[in-house]
């Protein structure tokens, strides 16, 4: 009789079929990074809120992977040991945790894929579009340039970390948005990195010549923060400089002027959408409710889905967006070094 | 026989006295990161009740494997006062290696192996062979690989990104479903008993041996006692584990590999090499040593365990992808290898610890995994932790350099 | 002196270190069967010559015969082949190993590709019972070891194998009374064994004991070659200081007068 | 005087024939790292024409300031034999600590910086204790450091994530558009100036006493061609850094703590205490030298030019990030003390290798980064490169050593 | 021997090293104008009572005695500061610094917080002289002197300083003629001067030609305290090997029979 314990926990969980208020039982959260806040910041929270508001004898287990992929096999194992009944993950190689998604799925555990999409048999999957964002922050590049976007509008281009497949996906909506309208002069890797970003846009500002640059794209806000600076130090401050996740800092840059958008993907909506999977699956209920399309993954399953739009924020749309969602606050934005700049924004 | 030196009494008696007074002058051995491991264990299992299980226990010895491996080509180049850098990439970039071959190009799967271990083999050599024979600092070597070889990695993987592997040869062997004997409560037992027969057979061996030579041996109430006391430990481990699914064919190998190594490290002339050159560089090249073939081949043997330890990692996963190359898993290595007593100085050390210093880690790492703390709470657990194990190493160590034993 | 072929001969070997000559056309041959003395100032080169020929250090110029053909010794390896053992003044032993491992360092005895450390461990015992030393236990590591300890555990190390050439530096310097007559008996056992010894040392009173030759050695030059037989003492000193009127001399001169020999 | 010493003849004449015979012996200093990076300069240039502008030159001057300040506060613990794994993870902890107190608490920036490196000096002071006193392997316990530290920043930023830093005190003086007065044409020369003039007064104030005192002196004509030599090259640099904007800010604060840096270790008792440790433990604790409080000190000092550096680094951005204490930081400035030419077995090297090791790092990556690289090509050039810097060295060293020298 | 009160004496002192019991229960007294002389077999505890006395080890049992009253010598500063300077057998020198430097480690010379590089240069060069060995330069690096040569640079760095007792761990062993008469007279000078002085040799001629008192240690224990004067070199010498049959008095006899003395 080597199967084992764990086989018999998991066997037990479908039959409560009443309300979810009474369902109980455990959700692992397996989240990829600590590198940016947004994770354990806000999606944990508002994730464990949710659950709590839908189901409040589920507990949330939560782990998060520090960057490692094969820490967070070892994650998923050890949520499998403890008997979660639904595991909801953010993948950090989307390939890799197959092997994890197929030994939850062997022992009846469900999976939802949470922001990037995982293969293997994922039961659903919510997330914002990583194509879509690229595009938007093209398509927000091109807007920002106003008169002065043509295909002879030399673009400085610090993607994310090679070893991420979502800065892949950023890459090639960015690319595919811009082609034909931008030259893009210079392309390098800021692996995710302020002081790498910042090196390289001096590397490419001094390769190219400070008059010949139009608009800097910055895959994320964490690297738009050392960009910016250095194209404070080259005297390049007025240009266009994209990015990504709506950071406190970006918010503030973009009040100031020296960030022109970052894009904007709305926790709130996420984590509760794959909390309301997360419960619906537990209590064996299916997740048609919410998940309006399917996506294939990488291993040809085809995955219930729920796309949600991102928003691209910009000096005029902060009001309405990060802080109507009360993401940041207005003191929290319109700290002294930025008073002045938050009033001529309107905001106050 | 001196009279100034202290002899232990006859029969079990005088083997506790003995203890006692090591223990009173500070030798204690493994016995403070044992203490240290039971601790952590206690601390765990109060925090959550299932840490204390058969599956926990299952968990902590498949996953110890990978780094462990890792571990035990670094105590190698720990004998040798040396320190190899580059383990965590050339795991990483072995495991791309062994995806591109077997899965992109069709290569049988163990002739993929061979090949990955070999190349493994072959970094290792051109490392110690850059250090002993050129004389550039093994840091500074190992360094430049640590960069160089996740560079190698990236561009193999570079049209592909992460490569799922199939389930078979190795892979199988180092998946989490592979059990020895097919998980079969026999296979425990039997693996617990061979290695009571093994030791058995040389601890009496050695005292016939010994008694027959004319110089002194240990009582046959210690080798009872020494025999015993493993018996006790690995027949509950077997049973524990087969409260789960069995012993984890990936732990079977890297037990296998311990003892090889350990027999290579105490009972040939290479490993008596190995530990003169750890000791005294000088002394060993006058004693007819080559040093610059010690240095290479014990960087070959580091490549070669930091590509199997690839390997071994990537079948946690089934998959080879970008972030093999992990830093932390150099650094974890590193530190399984010291937590577990050997000497970051050279000279001074055993293959075990890196089995004893991996325990205490993975130990840490699936009661921190469960409990779901946050990443930066993680953190500095994991750095004290290290810290007060090494803290209690280093203070017996201290009471023993004062009765004048270090 | 004999008339056959030197053993093991010098011939104008010159070794600089930076900005130190430290040998200059040094002249020395061994015979078999003989005990040559290389005396000389502390710093005069005689370490440098032990090392050149032991492949720890390579000649500059010049060259090394064995068995009156040139060899080129470019590592310790290649002198221990010929059969030239060498007890060096920095002992150089492996703290970390116990005394046996120590003896045997690079000859190991083995069995069946196993390290057969119960015949180690006999022969060791026998060893140094021979040399009279002791030694707490064979098993304890050697940086436990007195300076004493330590020296006869290196000397032991170069009676394991079968050299041709015993090469001794400063042997007996941190001997004891006993100890250095045990060494100085093993030194004639050697010659009368046909072995050639070459010996440094600074104690006059041993080196007139044991040597046939003894070879001067002077800021890194020859100064001299004598035999023992027909050479005063005074001889000897006078070669190795550069002049008659020295210290010892004149300490000697004070001590007849205000301190007279005796009870 | 000795007849065997091979001594410099009279004049300049000698002073070319005992360079020749350095050369020829294989003590080249730093000869070897200078060619090196005049190659790297002469490679670069024919890929890109603009790797040889102003605007470069300003570009590595300013960019090395962070990592150079690492390392010099490693070049510190290499001396004494020992490494310092945290300086990473204490220069991103420094950044937070320094954001959240000055914006987030309104802390008046210089004291928010005297705090920070006060903290980044209690950290080290802290680590070197348990490293001195308790005698866990300085290794291990920066490697904790390494991890806990880490988690101490992540927990300082938790609830803002990266926060900009003003553009005022401190931090304007490590940003990129803050020159030496103003970036005015006078104040580079008058720079130049200064050091020429500390040389020469140095050195002929030596020459003075030794005369005085009738211990050997050099000649005048060697003084008089080291100030030479020094001469052009600082005027070369402030002319080039003139045809930019100007001498960073952070360059100047850099240098002037080099040259503090070199009169401690060179001309003080403390600092012949540090070579006295890394040289032999033994020795100096029975020459009355407290080991453990020289290896406190120099953890703290090292701790505090961590701190220093990281202020430095995130003034390079504008912010204090969570992925401030980037791993590859600690690799770089220790690549940065050894390439300059620093032994990573204590005892031996100069604060200059900081300056030069980081030179030749910044090259390198000021090139990669011009040619927009992939990962993979700059992680396999970084190493390559790096490992070729030191294979010269070492080979020059091995000459050396076999005349008798190392 | 005089009746004033010791200035050093140790009392009841043991010390055990792992299982190895390396000194018990040893009495030893030092008094100021005094060269006492401490010899024994190889590995008889010599060095251990120095490091005892040194603060390099603690002994487990017994007292120090400094001027009459018990002092604890927890480290090397602590003797220092008392007043001792001592020349250990394992010499410790710092290899990669030059001569000047190891001379003057801990106690450099200073002027206005900087080390004041050219007055300890002139007078490590004095230094030097005094004891006539010759140091190709004395800015080359400890680690290329010979082994006389650190073992006059160890003798010279115990007179930097005033100390009131000088402890010598067999500091002669590697000097060649003159040194050690150069050294012996500076023994006799230090004690002319008022210092006491703890001298450890093997060399028998040696301590009977400078020392006052011989005290003899055995296996750890002490064997005996003697006067020079009115002790024989063969009660000497008994006491260190514990019999009067030994190595030394068989090879004496073997000499006078076979080999006779003299030309
Ligand atoms: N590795 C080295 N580097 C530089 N100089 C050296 C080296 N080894 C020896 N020397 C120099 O060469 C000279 C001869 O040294 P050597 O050790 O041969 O002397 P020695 O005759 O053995 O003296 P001693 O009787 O004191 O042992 C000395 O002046 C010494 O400074
Ligand atoms: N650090 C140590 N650890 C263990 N044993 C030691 C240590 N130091 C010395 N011993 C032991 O103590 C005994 C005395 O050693 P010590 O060095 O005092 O002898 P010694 O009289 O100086 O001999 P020698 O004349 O050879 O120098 C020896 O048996 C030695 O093995
Ligand atoms: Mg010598
Ligand atoms: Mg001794």
């Amino acid at each position: 009789g080597k199967t084992g314990s764990a086989s018999s926990s998991s066997s037990a969980s479908p039959s409560s079929g009443g309300s979810a208020v009474s369902a109980s039982g455990s959700i692992g959260l397996l989240l990829p990074e600590n590198t940016t806040t947004r994770y354990e910041q806000f999606d944990k929270p508002y994730f464990e809120a949710k659950v709590k508001q839908l189901a409040p004898n589920v507990t949330v287990n939560y782990a998060n992977a520090g960057g490692s992929a094969q820490v967070q096999a070892q994650q998923v194992q050890t949520m499998i040991n403890e008997g979660v009944k639904v595991i909801v993950v953010d993948p950090q190689d989307s390939t890799q945790i197959k092997a994890s998604v197929d030994a939850a799925h062997a022992k009846g555990i469900k999976v939802v894929s949470y922001d990037r999409l995982a293969e293997g048999p994922v039961d659903a999957y919510v997330s914002f579009d990583n194509v879509r964002v690229g595009q938007l922050q093209g398509t927000g590049l091109i807007d920002a340039l106003g008169s002065k976007a043509s295909p002879s509008a030399k673009i400085v281009e610090i993607d994310g970390a090679q070893s991420d497949p979502n800065a892949a996906q950023f890459k090639s909506g960015f690319q595919g948005a811009v082609k034909g309208k931008l030259d893009i002069a210079y392309d390098a890797s800021g692996q995710w990195l302020p002081d790498v970003a910042a090196q390289k846009a001096t590397a490419a500002i001094n390769q190219l010549g400070a008059h010949n640059i139009a608009g800097f794209y910055s895959a994320n806000d964490e690297m738009a923060a050392g960009i910016a600076t250095s194209m404070k130090n080259a005297g390049l401050s007025g240009l266009p400089l994209t990015g990504q996740d709506a950071q406190l800092d970006a918010i503030q840059r973009i009040v100031a002027g020296t960030q022109s958008f970052t894009i904007y993907k709305a926790y709130k909506p996420e984590a509760d959408s794959a909390a309301q999977m997360a419960v619906d699956l537990l209590t064996g209920q299916s997740t048609a409710s919410i998940a309006n399309t399917t996506q294939t993954n990488g291993s040809g399953n085809k995955v219930p889905a729920d796309l949600l739009t991102p928003v691209l924020v910009n000096k005029d749309n902060i009001k309405s967006t990060v802080v109507a969602d009360g993401l940041w606050t207005i003191p929290q934005i319109c700290t002294p070094t930025y008073a002045a700049a938050c009033k001529s924004a309107g905001l106050e | 026989m001196d009279p100034r030196l202290l002899v232990r009494q006859e029969g079990l008696r005088g083997y506790f006295d003995e203890f006692r007074r090591k223990v009173r002058g500070g030798e204690l051995g493994s016995i403070p990161v044992v203490v240290g491991l039971i601790i952590i264990w206690v601390i765990f299992t109060v925090k959550d009740s299932k840490y204390f299980s058969a599956a926990n226990a299952e968990y902590i010895s498949y996953y110890m494997v990978g780094l462990g491996l890792l571990s035990v080509g670094l105590v190698f180049v720990l004998l040798l006062g040396e320190i190899d850098l580059s383990v965590g990439s050339v795991s990483g970039l072995a495991a791309a290696l062994f995806a591109v071959l077997s899965v992109n190009h069709g290569i049988n799967p163990w002739v993929a192996v061979l090949l990955t271990l070999l190349a493994g083999m072959a970094i290792g050599a051109l490392q110690g062979w850059i250090f002993a024979r050129i004389g550039v600092p093994a840091f500074v070597v190992t360094l430049a690989g640590f960069l160089a070889w996740q560079g190698v990695m990236l561009w193999l993987l570079g049209s592909t990104g992460t490569i799922n592997l199939p389930d078979t040869a190795l892979n199988h062997l180092f998946s989490g479903n592979s059990f020895f004997l097919n998980g079969d409560v026999a296979g425990a037992y039997l693996l617990a008993g061979l290695a009571v027969l093994m030791m058995a057979v040389s601890l009496f061996g050695q005292q016939r041996r010994r008694k027959a030579a004319g110089v002194p041996y240990r009582p046959t109430s210690e080798l009872l006692l020494r025999t015993g006391m493993l018996a006790v430990a690995v027949f509950l481990v077997a049973w524990v584990l087969n409260r789960a699914s069995g012993v984890p064919n990936a732990m079977v190998i890297f037990l296998v590999l311990l003892v090889i190594c350990d027999f290579v490290l105490r009972r040939t002339r290479y490993g008596r090499q190995i530990f003169a050159v750890g000791g005294n560089i000088e002394a060993s090249r006058r004693a007819g040593i080559s040093v610059p073939m010690v240095r290479t081949t014990v960087y070959a043997i580091s490549g070669t365990f930091a590509a199997l330890g690839g390997l071994a990692i990537a079948g946690t996963t089934s998959a080879a992808g970008q972030a093999g190359a992990d830093p932390n898993n150099l650094m974890m290595a590193i530190a399984a290898a010291v937590i577990g007593g050997t000497s970051l100085f050279g000279g001074r050390g055993r293959v075990w610890s890196a089995l004893l210093g991996i325990l205490v880690i993975e130990s840490i790492n699936s009661g921190l995994y469960m409990l779901g703390l946050t990443l930066d709470i993680q953190y500095m657990i994991t750095g004290g932790v290290l810290l007060a194990a090494v803290i209690v190493d280093s203070l017996s160590r201290r009471t023993q350099k004062s009765s004048g034993r270090a | 002196m004999r008339d056959d072929q030197p053993v093991l001969a010098l011939r104008g070997a010159s070794k600089r270190f930076g900005a130190v000559q430290a040998l200059t056309d040094v002249e020395l041959e061994v015979h078999q069967g003989e005990v040559v003395a290389l005396v000389g100032d502390n710093g005069a080169g005689k370490s440098t010559v032990v090392k050149t020929i032991a492949g720890v250090h390579q000649i500059d110029e010049g060259d090394i015969e064995w068995e009156g053909r040139p060899v080129t010794i470019h590592r310790p390896q290649d002198a221990q082949h010929l059969g030239i053992a060498t007890v060096y003044q920095d002992l150089a032993l492996a703290d970390n190993l116990d005394v046996v491992a120590n003896l045997f360092l690079g000859r190991e005895l083995v069995t069946h590709g196993t390290l057969d450390e119960v015949a180690m461990e006999k022969r060791a015992q026998e060893l140094l019972d021979t040399l009279s030393i002791r030694i707490p236990s064979v098993r304890i590591p050697v940086a436990s070891l007195s300076g004493g300890q330590r020296q006869v555990v290196a000397i032991a190390r170069s009676l394991i194998g079968d050299p041709k050439v015993v090469i001794l530096d400063e042997p007996t310097a941190a001997l004891g009374v006993e100890q250095t007559a045990q060494v100085l008996d093993l030194v004639e056992r050697l010659r009368d064994r046909g072995h050639g010894v070459l010996l440094i040392s600074h104690n006059m009173v041993d080196v007139r004991a044991v040597a046939d030759t003894v070879a001067v050695l002077r800021l890194g030059r020859n100064n001299g070659t004598f035999p023992v037989q027909e050479t005063t003492q005074e001889t000897i000193i006078a070669a190795i200081t550069g002049a008659t009127d020295n210290a010892v001399t004149r300490r000697q001169a004070r001590g007849s007068g205000s301190n007279p020999e005796g009870l």
